[in-house]
């Protein structure tokens, strides 16, 4: 299937916000649940951004990170992949341990599972799926409502 | 996205207009921080008229909070919204931080 | 050389103004000349946009429209590609010409030609190259100041 | 973007806020012509909160005044603001339109 919109993206955090706006913009026409596109699919979508710009590209100026958005009836989908080496999404420590509360990072990974239906890593690491449902059949852990 | 700073007595109020996000945390940072290195101790942050914040954001409000915890200052947050108060529930930071429903409330107490 | 952002678009008329707007938003931090990128540029991009989806792509929402956009230090380059045959832009009439001015339409091409310091097609006639040029050696007939 | 039709007597004014271009021309083409098809024969257009005008919407333009003039109607447009002014010289429909600065002089004229 044909992706809705295909951005390829500079490697610069400062146009992260614009390309969320973009996006989610998009999507709204299409979208059933304007309350979980505003927030939880935005955020996720801005933290799988600025993962592929940190961390999969390294700030590396040269780099890009493609970005590609299907909308459906009954789900938003976008794949974020970045040119790094990629990392193992399931070593990713839980934010929310009293050891980890205090820490300034480690939460990106972690609100992403947790504000969407779906996120799913390709076997390298460096391409992250989010899914976004809505309609009838939802998934029950799905995060604003946890 | 904009960061006004304020002083209400001897409080600091910093609203945040707009996202508070990995594309303009440092920017808050900063602020909060020279107002800690001139010897400001209380501090306000209000989410009034803020969008949405990720998990940078969330970040540097917990450093700051640590920063101005090691002077013997005090954070408080205020006014985040439904959409807000699910991040800071979701990441247990609701734990972590005072955080009064409106600006003056906050101001009350601190 | 690598464009600075990538943009497949939906053929999808009600998308142009958003897009317009983010390719904007992300021309400004570098562009000298920010009246002409939010009139000319701007002006120019929606025609583009909108000729590519209309005759290039015959309004089928299947196809796609690719946008390449590159800022440099003196110009901002927008490269815009439909899916479609093309055709000869040297037959456009001018709409300028008594004969046409009470026409509703034919403007599109001569308005990107007189706001921007180069159009250029490709053999084909279905990619179009925008270029706006700030700084220093200029255009003498520049649009928006003729 | 949004078109507002209001009265005042027996004019017409439409505002058009944020952009006319091909995306939408079609709303205010028909806003237009229901007046019209009403009998309403004085309009005006108000480009005052517009952001910017396509190729499209200019046609639109010259759409709707070759309609109202076939009912012995009249169309005015004001508000153009430099940038604005600039695509109708350009296109040199600003022969063929009544333009003025402001919304209070072409009412006056109407
Ligand atoms: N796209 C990626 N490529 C490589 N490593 C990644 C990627 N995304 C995440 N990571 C790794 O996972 C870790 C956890 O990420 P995250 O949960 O977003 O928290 P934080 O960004 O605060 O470190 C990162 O520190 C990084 O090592
Ligand atoms: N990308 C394109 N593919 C095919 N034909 C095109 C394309 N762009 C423009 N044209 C042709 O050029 C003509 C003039 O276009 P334009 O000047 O934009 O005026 P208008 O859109 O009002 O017809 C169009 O009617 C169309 O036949």
């Amino acid at each position: 299937m044909r992706s809705d919109l295909v951005l390829e993206l500079p490697n610069d955090i400062k146009a992260i916000e614009h390309t969320v706006e973009f996006v989610v913009r998009r999507c709204e026409p299409s979208c059933e649940d304007q309350k979980r596109l505003r927030l939880n699919f935005r955020v996720a979508l801005t933290e799988a951004l600025s993962n592929a710009m940190l961390y999969g590209n390294h700030r590396d100026p040269a780099k890009r990170v493609r970005v590609e958005v299907t909308v459906k009836s009954c789900s938003v989908i976008a794949c974020v992949t970045d040119e790094g080496n990629g990392f193992d999404p399931e070593v990713v420590p839980d934010p929310t341990c009293p050891m980890n509360l205090c820490k300034s990072g480690g939460r990106g990974v972690f609100l992403m599972r947790k504000l969407l239906d779906e996120v799913r890593y390709n076997d390298r690491g460096n391409s992250v799926t989010l899914v976004l449902r809505y309609g009838a059949p939802q998934n029950e852990l799905r995060g604003a409502s946890a | 996205m904009v960061f006004q700073v304020q002083k209400s007595d001897d409080i600091t109020i910093v609203d945040v207009d707009g996202q508070l996000i990995v594309g303009n945390r440092q920017e808050l940072k900063q602020k909060v921080l020279e107002e800690l290195e001139r010897g400001e101790r209380k501090f306000l942050i209000d989410f009034a008229n803020t969008g949405y914040i990720d998990s940078s954001g969330l970040g540097v409000l917990v450093s700051l909070s640590k920063k101005i915890r090691e002077q013997e200052g005090e954070l408080r947050l205020s006014g985040l919204n439904e959409d807000l108060r699910t991040l800071f529930e979701l990441t247990k930071l609701d734990t972590l931080f005072i955080i009064t429903d409106t600006r003056e409330e906050a101001l009350k107490g601190l």
